[in-house]
């Protein structure tokens, strides 16, 4: 029964994707989108199904469905399971998945590839389900290359745009170079346990069998390289701003609210193996922490000057999962997860806002050409605003807790890490109020024929954004300070314990008005800045000093296009053009001496009967010479 | 015994014929005749006699190889009558003297005395000498029989020298007696210094470097069918001669004189396929690839006790794709003044079964399995690492892949270059001699035991 | 006979032979006019006769003064050819200079 | 039944061809279809237990037999080629090939000579259908080949006369073998004991003939010039399968006969093998010919395959037999999409192709599809392959996979810039039909292959292992 079940879970997608590659053509206008939407609504059908049931139960389904691999050491099946962290996973992708589907039939139904996208969009969820619910590593890898792809499809969607097609390029590229990590990581797991099936490796990890330390908090460090690179953290982040050359419900289904995501997804499920107390792995912790914890502060540096409205959005996103990646590295597994959960609502929220505003501006994405909006778009701004607040972690919004939490945990944990997180927290309420300010306040400072056109978004548009203004509004409790559901949801998830719920103290009410102070100040700077002293951000050229080295990110593509990109180019073509020639020469070389060789003796074949004759002659004596000197003669 | 009977007989019937005014049927009688002659000679196999006080010695080596020659000798007279056909009136006379000098071949296997072999050495170049220089108005077919000429009768001197020398340090002509003093007495000096002498006479007759000078230009001068016959029969017979010279006077005996055999082996592949590269004359290229072909032959006596089958093999699968090459090549320069390769451009499309012919010799020679070429190529490997002579065998294989060069050159001409004349008409026995050889070549590379065991 | 040999010694024959022999040698190798060079031929070849005729006596056999029979009757025949190729060569050229033959090269 | 119906029916198949006139391409295609299907009744004949090896023998002395062998290990080659096969006449009909009845009897007879490779038991057999596979292509390449005359006769006989000086030496090898064993059988041979000295000439002199068939870097230069020249069913049969005859003899013949020099020399052989990877993927990058491209890819990935082969693990190699398979069939279809854009456009030049996916949906996603499968996304077969080789090298030493992975990096780079340039961009001024049946059933083939053994690899592991297991055995005993 539970086979039928999942298989329906895992297979309603990809059906919707099959189906839509096919005929999605021919289903009318928005059929695909419907079919797609859907599609994806089966799936969280059933994810609510087991989710009840799991909330009963506690007990997670585990289903094989066939061999996959075989190693020598072991075999490698094809394995669903159903536990906690998965359908708690599931729940939010099929959910705002299927939200997101709602919201594309309209903002694509202009576009004469819909049916294309929907099949991606439902690929996409395809490959999630399999990532999130795999038994094993390398079935969790099927599905994090196979999201990969169809990152890849929906950002170079628009392909005849090469620009689109490079930042695809880029972001799969980069994808995998954290897969490269992942995958040396499942070598290692693999050859020092013999298997990659998460049950088997936690159980063998937990009994404390002797195993080399080292070995496991390097695999640990492999697999965290591969979450950088999915989940877009230091050094990796350079493709996820990028990816926001695709349409805008891929940014916010793919790269806010539920791809990126991933990373934090694997080490959550791998929480036994990164929570073992064994100094190597402390360090392995730590790097995480402060990787997570800098790539909070340098987005959101970034984003303090960004004027794509996209842009911001998607600097903040890095940073936001960079405050993740700091709780994870802190040994905060759950509070790392309420924070992906709350930052799904709102920053899917957050984007498909802006996509409204894109389609209302139709393609425009530069705030400083917009302004005003709020007069035409009054459910769009207040559902932005709502969410801005939940970002900016202003109570009662849920951002404030999950933030919080993690801000409490980094001042437990590591001061340093605490005021850098702080920072990054105040810039954000800073960035997102400019971006509100700017899109949405003052006079509108676009052309007139834009200003024509300005409309609020249809109900298909208006309907995800409300709801997940809600959630934004009310998710923080599920997590409530000191009565957290959560935790005790994933209590069976999490190996070790857990780390400590912190008690509501002085200490922690101080923080939370430390917070929420901070977010305020951020908001006021930009109240002040742009709304009060009405400044529009300059002009590309007139930018100087720090401020052009934040607006062109640190200049960090151009480092790693020097770096990497341009001698990797360089060394190819040297091969080609001169080393290729060369080696090939060599060969050609052999053939040419030996030919010129012939053409000299040639000479030495002079047709002159003398010369035989001597020739002849001096081989006799030769002969005669060299056996005589050997006595034989 | 009953070969050189047969086949002397047979010359002389020619001559006859000639007299008779019969022209007509000399060629196809000398065919059906030499294939009675072969049909005798099978007959002989197997038994081991002598005759005329132990002058002609028969046995199994002897039988395979005379059979092989007379097996060459019909292909060569087969195509002989297509070639002379501006000189039917002198038919008689160069078949006959092919037919002598298959006798002098015969009786150089066959000898039991050196006075024999020495006969029958003459006999052969003498009436090689002849037909190179048969062109009497062809300055450059002068020229041929004047080189060959000159060196053949030097060579010929020191051969008589040589065994001079034999004779004095034993006193007699005849191989048993001398192959049992051999191991007996204590030698004079002479008798290695005779057999030295001997050796390079041999050399020579086998164009190994560096006694080898002759043979491109003596190739190239001579007329087509002569060529073919030298690059073929006579090479294979002086080998085979010289093979049987060392095993029969039980001579091959110091470990030096090995090293000279190795020396020239290596020295004469190794000229021969890099001279080979650059001919513009298939000729030429032809008789450089012969001298390193002699190399290959070499290779047998460094391990010479239990070679002879190898030889034997090697012999048969060089001489038939020669066959079938030349066959082919006096198709293509039927008229022609020269030889050189852009003669055969455009060969695979106006006559393919030609040209399949003449790549599939090619191939054999260059040692490309199924072709009967590759087994012997295998065969001699195996046979000098069993001897230890792996460097042999190294140099064996750099050769091979050189001479692929110059074989894929006409091989390239014939399929890739577009034809420059239109077709001719291939006279029948062309056809049929290319046909047959090539088959044969591809049938004992297919059961190479056939052959290679025939001389135990 | 016998003694003759024996108080000559075979040796001596050989060496004068062997001269013989090699001033035939260097004739070939040092003339170039045909005629010249096919008497240096026969000279070396007649040095290998008198050798066999001298280890004939020497050995007291038969053998080597036929093989000597042998020889000459070749020698006869290989030089008849080799005259006729040279009558040719001189109808084609008009010269019998074997500097004049260097048509066939390379 | 035994294995030797399937070089019967493929001679066959060469002979009836070659008079068979206008219609030699239908007569090939059923041949191959008839070798195909004798193959898989062999295969099931193999797995009920019967046995289908050929034990003749050939010639007393010297003793050589015609001996085939049909293990698990020959069984998936010899499926590989004859699955390979009609696919590649049947791509070829949608162009105009002059004088189809040599063209399809040739490539049928490589087909011959090459499952004659991967079956034969006996040394001697075994080189001489492996030098008789160098012939049909040398022709094809030669005639039907593509570019100017004179640099395509360069480019073919370097290549003939290149692979052939490898083979020589491995001649060589076995004229030795031969004087020590007295024959020439697989198993004999094996069972030598020959000096740690001798193994490692014999292993260079097989090193010589596999690295240049292979082809491992340096000795590749033959590679992209004669790909890029031949006609593209040329250029599937030499990517598609020939390749897989020098990695298949590695383990066949190579390992078991020197096993000492294997595991002595194993990390020298590791690093040939991850360097071709890393070279091929780097000059992969900027080529401007398709064809080229696609030529150094497969130095890449033959590379990382013998690398797995080097390992000496049972992974290793399995892993490496299954990126064989894969790898054949994806290249095949890759090469089938460089035909399929040639025959629209009659070029090869990257730079003047783009624009192509607006106009061609269903050849794009194909196209994508066989390419991602090139970088070995998960689900595809070329994942299994490239997983199980990079798992093995990682439990040689974890740097092996480390650098050895760089491939999954840098092939997704070169690949997908090339199916940037080749397909996506502003609508191609030239017009562009989208895939005809013929065309698209060819792919469709090729895809279905990759995508179910991709998920279900089970049937060629099983089938494979018994006789990797065997010959490791061999290999590692002494």
């Amino acid at each position: 029964m539970d086979i039928a079940y999942i298989l329906l879970l895992l297979l309603a997608p990809f059906a919707g994707f099959l189906f839509n590659v096919f005929f999605g053509k021919k289903l009318g206008h928005n059929g695909a989108g419907y079919l797609a939407t859907f599609a994806v609504f089966v799936s969280f059908l059933v994810t609510h199904f087991y989710f009840v049931q799991i909330n009963q139960t506690a007990q997670p389904v585990t289903v094989k469905l066939f061999d996959w691999i075989q190693l020598g050491k072991f075999s490698i099946d094809f394995g669903i399971v159903l536990d906690q962290l998965s359908l708690l996973w599931l729940m939010f992708v099929t959910g705002i998945g299927s939200l997101i589907h709602l919201y594309s039939v309209s903002y694509m139904h202009d576009d004469e590839n819909r049916h294309k996208f929907f099949a991606y969009l439902n690929l996409f969820i395809f490959f999630m389900v399999t990532l999130v619910t795999g038994s094993n590593l390398l079935v969790m890898f099927i599905g994090w290359e196979g999201v990969g792809l169809c990152s890849y499809l929906l950002i170079g969607f628009w392909y005849k745009n090469q620009d689109y097609n490079d930042a695809a390029k880029k972001a799969f590229i980069m994808n995998r170079i954290g897969d490269l990590g992942f995958l040396i990581g499942i070598f290692l797991l693999g050859h020092l346990f013999g298997t990659l099936d998460y049950a088997a490796l936690k159980s063998a990890i937990m009994s404390g069998a002797e195993v080399d330390h080292t070995m496991l908090a390097l695999a640990a460090l492999a697999l965290f390289i591969g979450a950088c690179g999915k989940s877009a953290q230091i050094p990796l982040y350079t493709w996820l701003p990028d990816a926001m050359a695709g349409p805008t419900p891929v940014s916010a289904l793919i790269h806010a609210a539920t791809m990126v995501t991933a990373g934090i997804f694997m080490i959550t499920r791998l929480n036994f193996l990164f929570g073992i107390s064994s100094a190597d792995m402390q360090t392995v912790n730590m790097v995480i922490a402060i990787v997570g914890a800098f790539t909070a502060l340098v987005a959101a540096t970034i984003g303090l000057v960004q004027n794509d409205i996209k842009k911001v959005l998607a600097y903040s996103t890095v940073s936001q999962l960079g405050l993740m990646f700091l709780a994870l590295g802190l040994g905060a597994y759950e509070v790392a997860v309420f924070h992906v959960i709350t930052h799904a609502f709102f920053k899917a929220c957050l984007f498909l806002g802006s996509g409204s505003v894109i389609h209302a501006m139709h393609g425009e994405q530069d705030m400083r050409n917009m302004g005003g909006l709020k007069k035409w778009m009054s459910v769009t701004y207040i559902t932005f605003l709502i969410s801005s607040l939940a970002i900016s972690g202003i109570p009662p919004f849920s951002g404030f807790f999950s933030k919080d939490e993690i801000l409490m945990t980094a001042f437990h944990e590591n001061k340093a890490l605490w005021v850098i997180a702080s920072l990054a927290s105040i810039m954000t309420a800073f960035y997102m109020f400019r971006l509100l300010y700017l899109t949405f306040f003052k006079e509108f400072r676009g052309t007139d024929e834009q200003k024509h056109h300005l409309h609020e978004s249809p109900a298909l548009i208006t309907f995800p954004l409300i709801v997940l203004a809600i959630l934004a509004t009310v998710g923080g409790l599920i997590s409530l300070p000191g009565n957290s559901w959560l935790s005790h949801y994933l209590e069976p998830i999490i190996a070790y314990g857990g780390h400590s719920e912190h008690h509501l103290d002085a200490t922690a009410y101080m923080l939370m008005g430390l917070a929420v102070v901070g977010g305020l100040i951020g908001i006021g700077i930009a109240y002040a800045k742009y709304l009060k002293k009405g400044e529009v951000p300059p002009a590309d050229a007139q930018m100087t000093g720090f401020h052009k080295l934040l607006y062109h990110k640190y200049y960090v593509d151009e480092v790693y296009d020097a770096l990497f990109v341009k001698p990797i180019n360089a060394i190819s073509t040297f091969l080609r053009d001169t080393f290729e020639s060369a080696l090939s020469g060599l060969v050609f070389g052999l053939g040419k001496a030996t030919n010129a060789i012939g053409d000299s003796g040639k000479m030495l074949h002079n047709g002159s009967i003398g010369r035989y004759l001597f020739a002849f002659t001096l081989g006799v004596v030769a002969i005669i010479t060299y056996l005589f000197f050997n006595k034989i003669v | 015994m009953n070969t050189l009977l047969a086949i002397t007989g047979l010359g002389v019937l020619c001559l006859l014929l000639e007299i008779a005014n019969v022209r007509k049927a000399i060629i196809p009688l000398t065919i059906v005749g030499l294939l009675g002659t072969l049909g005798i000679t099978v007959a002989d196999y197997g038994k081991v006699e002598s005759h005329y006080s132990n002058m002609i010695v028969t046995n199994d080596f002897s039988v395979s190889f005379s059979a092989l020659f007379v097996v060459l000798g019909i292909f060569l007279i087969a195509l002989s009558g297509d070639f002379y056909r501006d000189a039917q009136t002198k038919i008689s006379d160069f078949v006959s003297i092919k037919l002598f000098m298959l006798a002098g071949a015969v009786a150089m296997v066959s000898f039991g005395n050196l006075s024999m072999f020495f006969l029958g050495i003459e006999v052969l170049s003498i009436s090689l000498y002849i037909l190179a220089a048969s062109q009497r108005l062809n300055i450059r077919s002068n020229e041929a029989g004047m080189k060959y000429f000159l060196l053949g009768s030097f060579a010929s001197g020191i051969i008589l020298f040589g065994i001079c020398l034999i004779y004095g340090a034993m006193g007699t002509f005849d191989i048993v007696e001398i192959s049992e003093l051999t191991g007996s007495a204590e030698l004079p000096d002479w008798f290695f210094i005779g057999i030295v002498l001997l050796s390079i006479g041999m050399l020579f007759k086998i164009a190994a470097v560096p006694f080898h000078f002759w043979a491109p230009d003596v190739y190239e001068g001579s007329p087509t069918l002569t060529t073919a016959l030298m690059s073929t029969l006579a090479k294979v017979v002086a080998m085979a001669t010289f093979y049987k010279l060392l095993t029969g006077m039980n001579a091959n005996i110091y470990y030096e004189y090995e090293i000279v055999i190795m020396v020239i082996s290596i020295a004469s592949m190794t000229v021969g396929n890099v001279m080979a590269l650059r001919q513009a004359s298939i000729k030429r290229m032809l008789a450089f690839s012969g001298v390193s072909h002699a190399g290959f032959m070499l290779m047998t006596l460094l391990n010479i006790k239990t070679s002879a089958g190898t030889l034997l093999y090697y012999a048969s699968a060089y001489a038939l794709a020669g066959i079938a090459a030349f066959a082919i090549v006096l198709y293509v320069t039927r008229n022609k003044s020269n030889e050189d390769t852009y003669n055969f451009n455009g060969l695979g499309k106006t006559r393919p079964v030609l040209a399949a012919v003449l790549t599939a010799a090619l191939l054999s020679m260059a040692g490309i399995p199924v072709f009967a070429g590759f087994f012997a190529k295998f065969a001699l490997f195996t046979s000098n690492i069993q001897a230890g002579y792996l460097i042999v065998v190294i140099a064996a294989v750099i050769n091979s892949i050189i001479s692929v060069g110059y074989y894929f050159k006409v091989i390239l001409a014939m399929y890739t270059q577009e034809p420059t004349e239109d077709k001719k008409p291939v006279p029948f026995l062309f056809y049929a001699v290319g046909v047959v050889a090539i088959l044969l070549n591809i049938a004992i590379g297919l059961y190479p035991s056939a052959v290679i065991n025939l001389i135990k | 006979m016998g003694n003759i040999l024996n108080e000559i010694g075979i040796e001596n024959y050989i060496f004068l032979s062997v001269i013989l022999f090699s001033i035939g040698v260097f004739g070939v190798l040092y003339r170039r006019n045909a005629i010249i060079v096919f008497m240096s031929i026969e000279i070396m070849l007649n040095a290998v006769n008198l050798l066999f005729v001298a280890f004939s006596t020497y050995h007291q056999d038969a053998q080597g003064q036929v093989f000597v029979f042998f020889s000459m009757a070749v020698a006869a025949a290989e030089v008849a050819v080799g005259l006729a190729i040279v009558v040719s060569i001189f109808r084609n050229l008009g010269s019998i200079d074997l500097d004049n033959l260097k048509n066939l090269k390379g | 039944m035994d294995v030797s119906i399937v070089l019967i029916l493929l001679l066959a198949g060469t002979l009836v061809t070659l008079f068979s006139g206008k219609s030699a391409g239908k007569v090939a295609l059923a041949f191959g279809i008839l070798s195909l299907v004798a193959s898989i009744v062999l295969l099931s004949d193999y797995n009920a237990g019967k046995s289908i090896n050929v034990l003749a023998t050939w010639m007393e002395n010297p003793q050589i037999y015609f001996a085939l062998n049909g293990d698990g290990l020959s069984l998936a080659m010899l499926l590989l080629t004859t699955s390979l096969l009609p696919i590649i006449i049947y791509s070829t009909f949608g162009s105009e090939v002059k004088n189809p009845s040599s063209f399809y009897s040739l490539i049928l007879f490589m087909g011959f000579a090459m499952a004659g490779t991967f079956l034969a038991a006996d040394g001697f057999l075994y080189y001489i259908f492996w030098e008789l596979a160098l012939i049909p292509i040398y022709f094809i390449a030669l005639n039907w080949g593509n570019g100017d005359a004179k640099e395509r006769q360069k480019a073919v006989v370097k290549f003939f006369i290149y692979t052939f000086a490898g083979s020589l030496f491995m001649l060589a090898g076995f004229a030795y073998l031969y004087t020590k064993a007295g024959n020439f059988l697989v198993g004999n041979l094996s069972n030598l004991r020959l000096s740690d000295q001798e193994q490692f000439w014999i292993f260079l002199g097989f090193f010589a003939a596999y690295a240049i068939k292979i082809p491992l870097i340096p000795f590749h230069t033959w590679q992209a010039a004669v790909y890029q020249k031949a006609p593209t069913a040329g250029t599937m049969l030499l990517s598609g399968i020939m390749l897989k005859m020098g990695l298949y003899s590695v383990l066949r013949w190579q390992l078991p006969i020197a096993p000492y020099a294997a595991k002595a020399f194993m990390a020298t052989f590791l690093i040939f093998g991850i360097a071709g990877t890393i070279y091929g993927s780097i000059v992969a990058l900027r080529q401007k010919d398709l064809k080229k491209l696609l030529a150094y890819s497969s130095l890449a990935h033959v590379g990382l395959i013998a690398a797995g082969a080097y390992t000496l693990t049972v992974d290793g190699v399995r892993g490496a037999v299954l990126q064989m398979i894969s790898h054949g069939f994806v290249i095949v279809g890759l090469f089938f999409a460089a035909e399929v854009i040639y025959r629209r456009y009659q070029t090869r030049d990257i730079s003047q192709m783009g624009g192509i996916r607006v106009q061609a949906p269903k050849f794009t996603s194909m196209f994508l599809i066989l390419v991602l499968a090139s970088v070995a996304l998960p689900t595809t077969f070329n994942f299994v392959g490239e997983f199980t080789v990079l798992y093995a090298l990682s439990t040689i030493d974890i740097w092996f996979a480390i650098i050895g992975g760089l491939t999954i990096i840098l092939g997704a780079y070169y690949m997908l810039k090339m199916f940037q340039n080749v397909m996506l961009g502003e609508t191609n001024a030239k017009p562009f039909a989208d895939l005809t049946f013929q065309e698209g059933l060819t792919m469709a083939v090729i895809i279905g292959v990759l995508f179910f053994f991709g998920m279900y690899p089970k049937p060629i592991n099983d089938l494979i292992t018994p006789s990797i297991q065997q010959i490791l055995n061999y290999t590692l005993k002494s």
